[in-house]
């Protein structure tokens, strides 16, 4: 249960990280981090205990698997990970070159 | 971009087919052990960058690759499309994704039906996709100094 | 008839890949091919919407259940789904067609069609999908093309509004990612109707599930929430939505955030979990709140594009407050009769809206196309030298504030009286009060942008009217804005909404539909 | 010829690594040491007919050997640096002009110094190294070039030229 637990604590420490970070890059970081506690949780999920990597392989098709679904799952989300950081970092490389800064207080043309 | 001195650059010329190697070994067994499509085109991408990096390059070559290899993508992205078609084709039924080849002897390098052939599909999409990103990223910076 | 199911996202998909290669060869390709497949999705969800009833089901890979364990992706199609999948393709058909004078002044103009045909893709496959993955991947691609259209003018503004849309947007993705990591550890399913299922079954066996299931609903109510532009999640809908470039800037507003926010909202809290008194409070309230919260601040906004986007919330909270009613009087067991016609003015107003808000973005961008500007304080008379427009946004602004022969009046009044009906007399109340205040800041849109005098600024500077593929796109909206109000007549409502509403009303007959149990 | 050489290499690579002997996996390794071949030929090595000359494997044994054993002296030379209680250490860079000629020899030359314990290649420009030593035993050129380089350099270049 414990490893649980800090898995949401590793969410929250990202979360805290977008709250608070003032820099575009570090809130990338953060959301990276948040995304990673996602992806330990989804794979805690499946885990069984005493389970094998799920690939039938000959002469152990009966061996005791681990739940293949989260794992596909994850896969997923890290493609889907990669995109939008890369996305994000795209875009905050634009901001870079337009504002000068990478400070949030001072990339704030919008408001209200 | 610049490139490095030249101890990287005779390093790079030897591991650089290696790693290639290496990934065109993960997709290809994808369907016999852990990895696959993603994983194996991550490692050739890796390939990739790390030759721009050794190397350096000029800032329209860049341009022309990249150009090149969003085609490459989008050319895999179409291929996987036109495979799952196929079985609404071939399997009789209607069925989108439908495993229409011949599954083959467990443990054996060809069999699993289409999976080895989507692995390899995928896995040149995500070549081409993560060595974009990377040639855009850098094309970026160039233009910055100008 | 179900095998042409998959084709709502082969279509998009394959043709945003065919025009990366194809439209770096051929001249106008992509502009040519974007309006035809999507007149083709109008005419397959026409086709759908007349030839089929219940729901239709479709195996990817054609594996069949063992067992009662579903392991096929289900792709499914009920009335609720043709319903928007119909907003979807119409608003988007129009939207592109705009689209084909408007992004003359991009120089990438290659690429936003590319993007634009992702993201209908990503839209379809979360309305088709039975399957909670499948959604969460789906919205990606929706979400994903999103911001990159949001940032297609490169500009300052776009930038940030888009930066900041996907930080907000990453983390309600992750949260719903969560949610349903905590959804498959309690009922080891993906499946909307096996889930739904098992939770019914389990729900008073296992004590843990009654906690798990209220701290499931609270994330996916912050994830689709945040998504929908709901009350406490609305922040950065002003920014992104009036700084993309108009015709997304519709297609955001109309159908984005219905599509992955209200319609995934109502298909878990209607069809997925066990209907429950707190949690439909909770919905109609955040609904109500954000109807007023859009209301107030659309009323001291001078950018046009921004007044629009305010206003997006405030509709929101009334299609929102609708549904929510329903559930209310669901989960309380009230009569169903009412609820059906609180529901129906819900996705009434859900259709209505995408319609006229599409229409006033296109109009705004029409404005901006033409004078350069989005500040209210800038402009006036445009009347004078923008006639279609002014006409067709008038059109728009009476249609969003309920004025008679026009479509909005109709569902609002419908909301209003299943309130009535079901005795929450207050949020009636709150309803027409909200209405009111509509009518208020769109005068002042009128007012301020096209009216006030003569407009001898503009015909000095020669602004001629906008080119044909603009107007049409316009002057076809404002016409479905008169003939959406025939749905209050029961036989025509009966084909196009009823499906929809009778989805909703009997909430558990999704399961059973789908799994044939 | 670079490209034979490199569909050579990486088929016996590919060999070792499926360690299988059956025809489908001949195919799929031919065809794998092609596309690599073809993608990677162009930059590889450029005087590679030097694979196909036996006696440079000859002297790349004897050459393993030698390093070995210049490996193990030098670890227990940097071992006793380091635990004996005074620190006997005087360290510093050095600049060694090397005979080499081609750019891989200077390349195993600097890895070679850099694997051994106590030395490491800081840069090269042209065919000056400037290594940093941990006990720098002398000031005269003539000798610390041949206490560094002369164990290795006449095996490289019988290897690479």
């Amino acid at each position: 249960m414990i490893i649980y637990l800090l898995c949401f604590i590793l969410f929250l420490v990202g979360l805290y990280g977008v709250i608070s970070k003032r820099n575009l890059i570090k809130i990338i970081i953060s959301i990276a981090i948040m995304e990673y506690s996602i992806n330990l949780f989804f794979i805690l999920i499946g885990y069984v205990e005493g389970g094998t990597a799920p690939i039938i392989t000959k002469g152990f098709e009966n061996a005791k698997f681990v739940d293949p679904l989260p794992q596909a799952m994850i896969l997923t989300s890290i493609v889907i990970g990669l995109a939008t950081t890369a996305l994000l970092l795209a875009v905050a490389i634009r901001i870079y070159q337009k504002y000068g800064t990478f400070d949030i207080n001072k990339i704030k043309d919008l408001k209200g | 971009m610049k490139g490095m001195t030249f101890i990287v650059k005779k390093i790079t010329q030897i591991i650089c087919p290696i790693i290639f190697m290496f990934g065109l070994y993960i997709i290809v067994h994808g369907h016999l052990s852990p990895g696959g499509g993603f994983a194996g085109g991550v490692i050739m991408a890796g390939a990739f960058i790390l030759q721009i990096l050794a190397n350096g390059k000029i800032l329209p070559k860049l341009r022309k690759e990249e150009e090149g290899l969003e085609f490459m993508e989008s050319a895999a992205i179409l291929g996987f499309l036109i495979l799952a078609g196929l079985g609404l084709l071939i399997s009789g039924g209607v069925v989108f994704f439908a495993n229409f080849l011949d599954k083959g002897e467990l443990g054996k390098l060809i069999s699993g039906g289409f999976i080895p052939i989507e692995n390899i599909v995928i896995g040149a999409e995500v070549c081409a996709a993560i060595a974009t990103i990377f040639i855009a990223m850098v094309v970026y910076k160039d233009e910055e100094k100008k | 008839m179900n095998s042409l199911i998959p084709l709502f996202i082969i279509i998009p998909l394959g043709s945003a890949f065919v025009m990366v290669i194809l439209g770096r060869f051929i001249k106008n390709f992509n502009k040519f091919i974007t309006p035809i497949f999507m007149l083709s999705l109008v005419y397959l969800t026409f086709h759908f919407i007349i030839n089929s009833e219940g729901s239709l089901i479709y195996l990817v890979g054609g594996h069949e259940p063992v067992g009662d364990v579903p392991i096929a992706i289900y792709l499914v199609m009920d009335g609720l789904t043709k319903l928007i999948l119909l907003v979807i393709s119409l608003v988007g058909f129009l939207a592109i067609f705009y689209s084909l004078s408007y992004t003359k002044q991009y120089t990438a103009e290659r690429k936003f069609y590319v993007l634009f045909s992702l993201m209908i893709a990503g839209m379809n496959g979360v309305v088709i999908s039975g399957d909670i993955f499948n959604i969460f991947v789906f919205l990606e691609i929706a979400a994903l093309s999103s911001y990159a259209l949001i940032a297609f003018g490169v500009e300052k503004h776009q930038l940030e509004a888009s930066f900041k849309y996907q930080v907000l947007g990453g983390v309600a993705s992750l949260v719903i990612l969560f949610a349903i990591g905590f959804i498959y550890w309690n009922t080891g399913t993906l499946n909307i109707a096996d889930i739904s299922r098992q939770l019914n079954v389990n729900s008073n066996s296992l004590a843990s599930v009654g906690v798990f299931l209220k701290f499931i609903s609270v994330l996916l109510i912050a994830g689709f929430g945040l998504k929908a532009a709901i009350f406490p999640f609305h922040s950065w809908l002003p920014d992104a939505h009036s700084s993309a470039p108009s015709p997304i800037s519709a297609m955001l507003s109309g159908v984005l955030i219905k599509a992955v926010g209200i319609y995934v909202i109502i298909r878990l809290f209607f069809n997925m979990f066990p209907l429950s008194y707190e949690l439909s409070m909770t919905i109609t309230v955040l609904g109500t709140i954000s109807m007023i919260i859009g209301g107030l601040l659309a009323i001291g906004q001078w950018d046009i594009k921004r007044m629009l986007a305010y206003s997006s919330i405030s509709q929101i909270g009334y299609i929102v407050l609708g549904l929510g009613i329903g559930m209310l009087v669901l989960a309380t067991g009230g009569d169903k009769a009412v609820a059906a016609l609180s529901i129906t003015g819900g996705l009434f107003h859900l259709l209505n809206h995408s319609i006229f808000k599409g229409l006033l973005f296109l109009s705004a961008g029409a404005v901006e196309y033409r004078t350069g500007t989005r500040d209210m304080r800038k402009m006036g008379g445009l009347s004078e030298v923008l006639p279609i427009t002014s006409r067709t946004s008038l059109i728009g602004s009476l249609a969003i504030s309920g004025i008679p022969p026009f479509n909005g009046f109709f569902s609002k009044l419908i909301i209003i009286i299943a309130a009535i009906q079901a005795q929450y007399y207050v949020l009636a109340f709150l309803a027409v009060i909200v209405s009111v205040i509509t009518i208020a800041y769109f005068m002042k849109l009128q007012k301020y942008t096209f009216y006030n005098n003569d407009g001898s600024k503009w015909k000095d500077k020669k602004i001629k009217e906008v080119p044909f593929s603009m107007s049409f796109s316009m002057i076809l909206l404002s016409i479905l804005c008169v003939i959406l109000s025939l749905l209050v007549i029961p036989e025509v409502r009966s084909v196009f909404l009823q499906p929809a509403v009778d989805v909703l009303i009997n909430a558990t007959d999704y399961s059973t539909n789908i799994l044939g149990i | 010829m670079k490209y034979i050489t490199l569909f050579i290499i990486i088929f016996a690579l590919w060999l070792l690594m499926t360690f299988n002997l059956e025809t489908p996996n001949l195919i799929v390794g031919a065809v794998v040491a092609l596309i690599t071949s073809l993608v990677f030929g162009k930059g590889f090595l450029q005087d590679s007919k030097k694979f196909f000359q036996l006696q440079r494997y000859f002297w790349i044994i004897v050459y393993l050997f030698i390093f070995i054993w210049e490996c193990i002296k030098a670890n227990f030379d940097v071992a006793y640096r380091v635990l004996s209680p005074s620190m006997p250490i005087k360290p510093g860079i050095v600049k060694v002009k090397t005979s080499l000629k081609t750019d891989i020899g200077k390349t195993f030359l600097a890895n070679s110094i850099t694997m051994t314990p106590g030395t490491i290649t800081v840069d090269i420009i042209d065919d000056e190294f400037y290594i940093h030593w941990i006990y720098v035993s002398s000031e005269d050129p003539k000798e610390y070039t041949n206490k560094i380089l002369g164990r290795f350099e006449k095996y490289i270049k019988r290897i690479f030229e």
